[in-house]
């Protein structure tokens, strides 16, 4: 599908202001677009982006300065053009579609009036045929129901629907560039699959070009014809798609696209991104640092046991309505044998949050039994419960917001020698854990700010084997981390099981992670477990529709996947 | 909390200055006023400024510069327990109305809208009009008079941190809840908590002041500001810089800390810093 | 619809939790007014007037003072129940002083709002749209001011010039609007700007630190890549969204009002429910206080519902909640 | 859009209007507090006599010239023995239009004879044996014990003569319209702002009242007062702060009409020591010094008592003892040595925040008496809280702001007399001595006025001795009014508080 060039970004270099000095974000970077193609912009987080996105349209915030090169659209230089020039080309020839869709509407505004007003903003249609435009635009994004959308508020669409809201008003006034900034990022895997298929046939249809920035490979794969990709504000490469994950030039093409855990074996450990001595990016698989085989992952005991466990809330939209109830958590039952993992796997909202917390008993269940080792946990006092929770240990997604910002690396790992054995041999333990989870000594000193967020996430972890538990809960535990940073901790949590004998419930929508991490499998849907097994069977064979869908969903990469290499 | 960048304002810097003056003038305020601010003068009274009375003189011949610097200590008193007994009390309604179980939360709450919907001053006229007025009485009406904001500034300040995840793994480590509240809640609820504490500081000087102008405040013959400008404004028109004098200087110390409180928000408030 | 009655419960459970609130209230102000030293007995005789010990005891009698506090009480709340807030000390029923000063009070109030939000909202416009520039520090600096500054030496000042010096406007006082319409207006002016001034300046934060807020969203920065304008952007979009918690702190300030003009009442001798109150405690006279403080905390609570409700209607994320 | 307009319009507006917006014939009156009650037998204080005087006449008054004027009745004599008053009435009308007769002044009386109502002055009154009604234009009241006080007590605002078909209908009832015989109808109230009276066509005194309508306003605030007046708000008020009577008096556009009425002083607790002690109380009456309080406090208005407060030309008056004390720190010394105190002592001055003339005499006297070791604490609660301490004799001493109620010598009484009610508002509380009591009861069954005379010479002599109060000054008792309003007369004297009664002469001219 051979195009024009029609936006030029040519050796454009960024800089940021901050506090008198200047931080560079952006080096050098050229990127051409061409009409009727789609170039997937890949980069971690900090690798510059989004800002060379917002370059492109020449919305760059107040405190970056342009320190070299242009971003050329027919002969202007957007970079240098005049505001109201601008405006006439933003979401007339260059539209964008953001990450967070619903965020990215008026709230105060229904739909309809939105799409209208962005269509008038650039052609003199009347208000009637803006309508009836709008209209066949929604149609066209394939939302069910036109005109119910139009008249219908941000608030009470679905995550998908406001993206093709946003899709449909980017595509309005028929652009010769579009820029999506991680626009499935904050969607369910079965939207994603969804709005990249809508994206790239209407793309087929009106033959703009496309830049699609994400951070997801998966994604670039499914819909991208060409790849850059961008590591710390620096062009790694470019090249056509099949070319990057076949035969990827740069090192650290090479090493991202290895660290996936798709691209690996299951129930191994992961290449990481590494500098060498001589400063060059190499993936390698570093050799478990303690040296101990793998424990025997079936016929152990039943460590955990779910039965019946029922969850339901009653929810109120504001003070001034009624509740509604909804289950959260519906008849779960679970066995999890000593020393495995077991990956519970759903969507958004689908319970399995909460389902975490009603292990530990941070949410009392309505019903059924929590049994470990055969206790029951459902039946014990505040001060049983108390005790029985020094046994488990709770990793979360957000290393950001579960450390204390306010108290000291040592304080927070200590923190369960503190509250179960007053603060006997802390100093000892922590110096221990922060050795098994890799960060240096001195880190004890620190606060949680001044890490990032992979080391974050070992902070937490080193907490939670303060007390050598037995069961780990990883809810969503990587989920927020970049591919490098997640092979990073996927490593350490498996070095982790084998060292400490730890037994993992693991959640997460990531499928691919899943299957990586898992010896078994649990699928849950709208509060329900539908289907549960081995992980090879349920990925292989999957019984249950929904889990099919959830499969089908997952941008697959490469031919090295198993799973790939069968569909 | 660096807050480095704040004293590098000048607007703020100059009100931290005008504080810290405050501050030292209440405490050595009755060693470094040129007259005994008590002392009556019959035939001086209601002069304006001279080298003898830098201010002028009040009704009674007394020194206005005196009183003035002496009137600074019941004003910075009554200001700073009362935001302190608010502050306590507030808070730990606050915290316990946020992390309370509901039934608890659910009583705090309503009483602190009780307490809200009873009109402040209204309440202290009641109150001072069966307690003897005081410094230390009108530090306990004012300071009750300002518990419902501080409840409502930390439950909600309490509900927030609660929804972040580290607090629930303190109770997932099995943290009792004492723990939670001193480490946990605690420390992550004061910055608003400051905030909230310097506008307070402000509206207990502009109450105490109100209540002094309607005779309900310190009790003569001590001097205090809000005292001498409702005396002051009967003779506006006979000695019009005596009603200046301590407007400015009540006007200037709520500017002041009004000011520092509106920098501590925007420097607290992330939002508003990297806006 | 599902929801219309989800909203009627939810009206009715605020009404039951309002009355519960006022019946605390009340008890608390009757519990606090007998413990005040002061014998209403003697306020009404005139205590020049050494009253024979008959004649106290036979007025207390008449007045039902000399009932037990509790039966007092009851009766009280009996009647208040009934919406009879019983009857003043000299006589007049309650609601009689009542009806004369809360429209009075009402009036003040929503000029006083008026007054503010007019010269509030532009202003906290103004400094939101300059955000950082010199225009933003001399408004905020200048509404620092106005809250730094009390309404009473506000109000002496304007007295002072408007009305003595220059006798452009009366110092004090009402005037029935059946007697004269611009009197009426006149005297409304002073104590309005008065009140609203202070109000204006906490109005022109709000609307500043929204107009912010709603600025550093992500629909505006996906406006703007949609080629709308500034101008548009703002008006059209930003000031709507910013609009919702600028009316509810608006709101939320008239309730204030309704027992917070105490002192614009008294330097303009404005004869609202303050006065009233004021005047009321001084003399002692119990069930007029009781009345009064439970007006001024009614109403408040009924402010505060209407805003709750007005709030639902301006947001459509809370109007159109799906059932 | 439209608010802005119609702000716009009003103001407009109010700049053509801000002068003449007030009717002809209308005075507008600034009074300091609203009345709690306008029965006519009870006596709540000035605001409440002020507007009793405009709807209501007694069988006599005080005149504008201090002097009994007779009113209702045409003429009156006293008997030889001081026992029988006869009164004839005159033709007059009351609002109702019914004429005054001697079957309403009974009823009148009865009322507030009933040893179950709340009149004020029933104590002083209830000499009167009997009243007797000849026919339907005489009255003849029998006392019990001989008085020649009592036409002063009849002249009070507290007897004036209601119908007594309005009596029997409405003495229990507080809130029913007053009905009297006085220059205006009483019109409208409306709580907590206006009192409005209109003009009695029917007023027995031919021409009068001049006034079409009257409107009392309640200014409780007296800073806000004042500028009422000064803005024409209103076009009179009462209770001039000390602080603005010159200003007033000086105008433009204002006048003050003032008289020495009322007097300031400390009572005494004398049950306790140290104040239950002459000697102490004496050094006090020694150690102020008048001109500090009256520089201070009244802004240099008023005239220094050094001995009793009783007015020049009244009886009682003595020019020898006038000046019985002296600023004189010495003295106050040896006397408080003299009484057991050198040092000096601690003690509680009562007065009250709410008038400003209480506290800032209670912060002058502070001052002074530190001189001689008496260090003070300051109790200035509200007035209820300071009426009711007083009520109780809840204080060590008190600041003392009244008058004579009435100008017979007889007023004297509540000040000092004991007997079986030792905690009164205006004595000092349990100070008892037998012999002014019987030179009190003695005085005013004396008829003639030189043996009268000297009764209360001997009562001066005693008082002085004893000083269970101390005087310190003369209050300066001031109406000021706006030019153009003409007639209103501020009564001498004690009888200040009733100028209310020249209202009936009081016009305003555009």
């Amino acid at each position: 599908m051979a195009g024009h060039d029609v936006l030029k970004i040519e050796d454009l270099s960024i800089s940021f202001r901050t506090e008198g000095t200047l931080r560079s974000a952006i080096r050098n970077a050229s990127l051409t677009l061409r009409s009727g193609e789609i170039l997937g912009l890949v980069g971690e987080s900090g690798s510059g982006k989004t800002i060379l996105s917002l370059a492109a349209m020449g919305l760059l915030p107040p405190n970056a300065m342009v320190t070299g090169g242009r971003v050329m659209f027919e002969g202007t230089d957007l970079l240098r053009a005049g505001a109201s020039a601008l405006r006439r080309l933003r979401g007339k020839r260059i539209s964008m579609i953001f990450q967070d869709p619903m965020a990215s509407l008026d709230p105060i505004f229904t739909c309809g009036d939105q799409i209208v007003e962005a269509i008038l903003l650039h052609e003199k249609l009347g208000r009637r045929g803006a309508t009836a435009r709008a209209l066949a635009l929604l149609e066209k994004v394939r939302m069910p129901d036109p005109p119910r959308i139009m008249g219908s508020y941000p608030h009470e669409l679905s995550g998908g629907q406001c993206q093709r809201v946003m899709i449909a008003m980017a595509v309005a006034c028929n652009p010769d560039v579009i820029i999506a900034d991680e626009p499935t990022t904050a969607l369910d895997v079965t939207v994603q699959k969804q709005v990249l298929t809508l994206l790239r046939e209407l793309n087929a249809e009106i033959g703009a070009a496309v830049l699609l920035i994400t951070h997801d490979l998966g994604v670039i794969h499914e819909v991208a014809d060409r790849v850059a990709v961008i590591y710390h504000g620096d062009m790694m490469e470019e090249a056509r798609t099949a070319q990057i994950f076949s035969a990827p030039k740069s090192a650290y093409t090479r090493a991202l696209i290895a660290s996936m855990p798709s691209m690996s074996p299951p129930r191994t450990r992961l290449p990481v991104i590494e500098r060498d001595a001589k400063g060059e990016i190499v993936s390698v698989v570093k050799p478990s640092a303690t040296v101990r085989a793998a424990p025997a992952v079936t016929g152990g005991a039943t460590l955990l046991e779910l039965r019946g466990l029922t969850k339901t809330y009653t929810l109120q939209a504001t003070p001034l309505s009624a509740g509604r109830e909804v289950r959260a958590v519906d008849d779960v039952s679970l066995a999890i044998p000593a020393r495995s993992t077991l990956g519970l796997v759903g969507e958004s909202g689908c319970g399995k949050s909460t389902l975490s917390r009603l292990v530990m008993r941070l949410i009392e269940p309505d019903s059924g039994d929590i049994l470990i080792e055969g206790q029951n946990l459902a039946g014990l006092d505040v001060a049983a419960m108390r005790q029985a929770r020094r046994d488990m240990a709770l990793v979360f997604q957000n290393p950001y917001g579960s450390l204390n910002p306010r108290e000291t690396v040592r304080d927070l790992i200590a923190a369960p020698v503190d509250i179960h054995r007053g603060g006997k041999d802390r100093d000892a333990i922590v110096a221990r854990l922060l050795d098994a989870v890799g960060l240096p000594k001195e880190a004890a000193g620190k606060y949680p700010h001044e890490f990032s967020g992979g080391q974050r996430q070992r902070i937490v972890i080193a907490r939670a084997l303060a007390l050598q538990p037995r069961l780990v809960i990883c809810d969503e535990a990587v989920s927020a981390l970049d591919v490098s940073v997640q092979a990073q901790v996927l490593n350490l949590l498996h070095d982790l099981q084998a060292e400490f004998d730890l037994t993992y419930l693991f959640i997460s929508h990531d499928m691919s992670v899943v299957r990586h991490v898992s010896d078994s499998i649990a699928v849950m849907q709208k509060g329900r477990i539908v289907e549960s097994g081995p992980a090879e069977e349920v990925f292989e064979r999957p019984r249950n529709p929904y889990t099919r869908t959830l499969l089908d969903a997952v941008p697959q990469v490469g031919t090295m996947q198993p799973a790939a290499a069968e569909a | 909390m660096r807050l480095s960048g704040l004293l590098r304002r000048p607007l703020v810097l100059a009100s931290l200055c005008v504080i810290f003056g405050i501050v030292v003038v209440a405490m050595i305020g009755p060693w470094i006023a040129p007259w005994d601010p008590l002392a009556l003068d019959q035939n001086n009274v209601n002069q304006g400024s001279s080298s003898a009375h830098l201010l002028g003189t009040d009704e009674f011949g007394r020194d206005i510069l005196s009183r003035l610097l002496v009137g600074i200590r019941p004003t910075v008193v009554v200001a700073l327990v009362s935001t302190t007994i608010a502050a306590l009390l507030g808070t730990a309604l606050g915290i316990v109305g946020g992390y309370g179980n509901r039934t608890v939360g659910f009583f705090i709450m309503r009483g602190v809208d009780i307490m809200l919907s009873f009109p402040a001053i209204l309440l202290a006229l009641l109150a001072v009009g069966f307690w003897q007025s005081g410094v230390l009485s009108l530090s306990i009406v004012i300071g009750i008079i300002f518990i419902p904001q501080f409840a409502r500034v930390a439950q909600s300040a309490t509900l927030q941190v609660l929804g972040q995840e580290f607090v629930e793994a303190e109770h997932a480590m099995g943290a009792r809840y004492t723990r939670v509240i001193f480490r946990a809640i605690l420390p992550n609820i004061l910055a608003p908590l400051v905030v909230q504490a310097t506008l307070t500081i402000a509206a207990a000087i502009l109450l105490e002041s109100g209540l002094s102008f309607l005779g309900l405040g310190i009790v003569p013959p001590e001097p205090s500001w809000g005292q001498m400008i409702g005396t002051a404004r009967g003779y506006m028109s006979q000695n019009p810089m005596y009603v200046v004098w301590p407007s400015l200087c009540l006007a200037m110390t709520v500017l002041a800390v009004n000011i520092l409180g509106d920098a501590l928000r925007d420097h607290l408030d992330p939002r508003l810093r990297n806006a | 619809m599902q929801n219309i009655g989800a909203f009627g419960f939810a009206i009715g459970s605020r009404l039951v939790t309002a009355i519960v609130q006022l019946w605390v209230i009340a008890t608390l102000v009757f519990s606090l007014m007998y413990i005040m030293p002061g014998d209403p007995v003697l306020m009404l005789l005139g205590p020049d007037s050494n009253p024979t010990p008959e004649a106290i005891a036979a007025t207390r009698a008449q007045l039902g003072l000399d009932q037990p506090v509790l039966s007092q009480y009851v009766k009280w709340l009996g009647g208040a129940m009934q919406g009879n807030l019983g009857t003043s000390l000299d006589g007049y029923p309650v609601a009689q002083y009542i009806g004369n000063g809360v429209f009075k009070t009402l009036e003040l109030a929503f000029a006083a709002i008026l007054v503010a939000s007019l010269i509030g909202v532009p202003l906290g416009i103004a400094a939101a749209l300059n955000r950082g520039r010199f225009l933003d520090g001399l408004l905020t600096s200048v509404a620092t001011l106005g809250i730094s500054v009390p309404v009473y030496i506000l109000g002496s000042l304007l007295i002072l010039g408007l009305s003595l010096k220059l006798g452009w406007l009366p110092a004090s006082g009402y005037t029935n609007m059946s007697r004269s319409v611009a009197m009426h207006f006149e005297k409304l002016i002073l104590p309005a700007i008065t009140l609203g001034f202070g109000l204006a300046a906490s109005i022109a934060r709000m609307t500043r630190s929204s107009m912010l807020e709603i600025l550093g969203k992500d629909f505006v920065r996906s406006l703007r890549a949609r080629g709308m304008s500034e101008r548009r952007i703002v008006w059209r979009h930003v000031l709507r969204n910013a609009a919702i918690p600028i009316v509810t702190i608006i709101g939320l300030q008239l309730g204030n009002l309704m027992g917070g003009t105490v002192l614009v009442e008294a330097l303009f001798n404005w004869p609202g429910l303050s006065t009233l109150l004021v005047t009321a405690v001084s003399n002692r006279n119990y069930p007029l206080v009781q009345g009064a403080i439970l007006t001024i905390a009614a109403l408040f609570i009924l402010i505060n519902l209407c805003v709750d409700l007005f709030y639902t209607l301006l947001d459509p994320r809370i109007r159109r909640k799906r059932a | 859009m439209n608010i802005v307009r119609k702000l716009g319009l009003a103001t407009g507006l109010l700049a053509l209007m801000s002068t003449s917006a007030i009717a002809e014939g209308s005075l507008w009156f600034g009074l300091s507090a609203e009345p709690s009650s306008l029965d006519t037998v009870v006596q709540p204080g000035t605001a409440a006599r002020t507007v009793k005087l405009a709807i209501h006449r007694g069988l006599v008054n005080y005149g504008i010239d201090g002097k009994i004027s007779p009113e209702l009745a045409e003429s009156y004599e006293i008997s030889e023995d001081a026992r029988t008053y006869t009164f004839h009435l005159r033709d007059a009308k009351f609002h109702d239009g019914s004429p005054v007769t001697a079957a309403d002044v009974k009823a009148t009386f009865e009322h507030i004879l009933d040893p179950n109502g709340k009149a004020a002055f029933r104590n002083e009154l209830s000499i009167i044996d009997a009243v007797e009604t000849p026919d339907d234009k005489t009255v003849v009241l029998k006392l019990s014990t001989p008085s020649v006080a009592l036409i002063g007590y009849l002249a009070l605002p507290e007897s004036v003569i209601v119908p007594a078909a309005w009596l029997a209908e409405n003495k229990d009832n507080p809130t029913a319209t007053p009905i009297g015989a006085g220059p205006f109808t009483f019109g409208e109230w409306t709580r907590g702002q206006e009192i409005v009276l209109e003009k009695f066509d029917d007023y027995y005194k031919e021409g009068k009242p001049a006034l079409d309508e009257i409107h009392f306003v309640f200014y409780g605030d007296e800073n806000t007062r004042v500028n009422a007046l000064k803005s024409g708000d209103v076009d009179i008020i009462d209770y001039v702060p000390a602080k603005d009577a010159e200003a007033l008096k000086a105008g433009p556009g204002t006048e003050l009409i003032s008289t020495y009425g009322p007097f300031m002083g400390l009572q005494f607790n004398t049950k306790f020591e140290p104040f239950s002690k002459p000697e102490v109380r004496q050094a006090i009456a020694y150690a102020v010094d008048r001109s500090a309080i009256i520089n201070t406090a009244f802004n240099g208005i008023g005239a220094p008592i050094w001995g009793l407060a009783i007015p020049e030309g009244y009886m009682g008056y003595s020019e020898a003892k006038k000046d019985y004390f002296s600023h004189d720190i010495e003295k106050a010394r040896e006397l408080m040595a003299k009484a057991g105190y050198p040092d000096g002592f601690e003690a509680r001055l009562l007065a009250s925040s709410q008038y400003s003339f209480h506290q800032n005499t209670a912060v002058a006297v502070q001052s002074e008496l530190a001189k001689i070791g008496i260090r003070l604490t300051l109790d200035l609660p509200d007035w209820a809280t300071r009426m009711s301490k007083a009520g109780n004799a809840d204080y060590d001493f008190a600041v003392l702001g009244s008058l004579g109620e009435i100008a017979d010598p007889d007023w004297l009484t509540n000040y000092y007399y004991g007997g079986d009610k030792l905690v009164r508002t205006n004595n000092s509380p349990y100070f008892d001595d037998p012999e002014i009591n019987g030179l009190l009861d003695k005085g005013r069954a004396t008829v003639d006025p030189v043996a009268r005379a000297e009764v209360y010479d001997q009562f001066v002599d005693r008082a002085l001795e004893l000083s269970p109060i101390v005087y310190f000054m003369w209050r300066q008792q001031d109406y000021a009014v706006r030019e153009g309003v003409t007639g209103f007369t501020n009564l001498p004297g004690f009888l200040t508080f009733q100028s209310g009664y020249s209202l009936e002469n009081t016009k305003v001219e555009d």
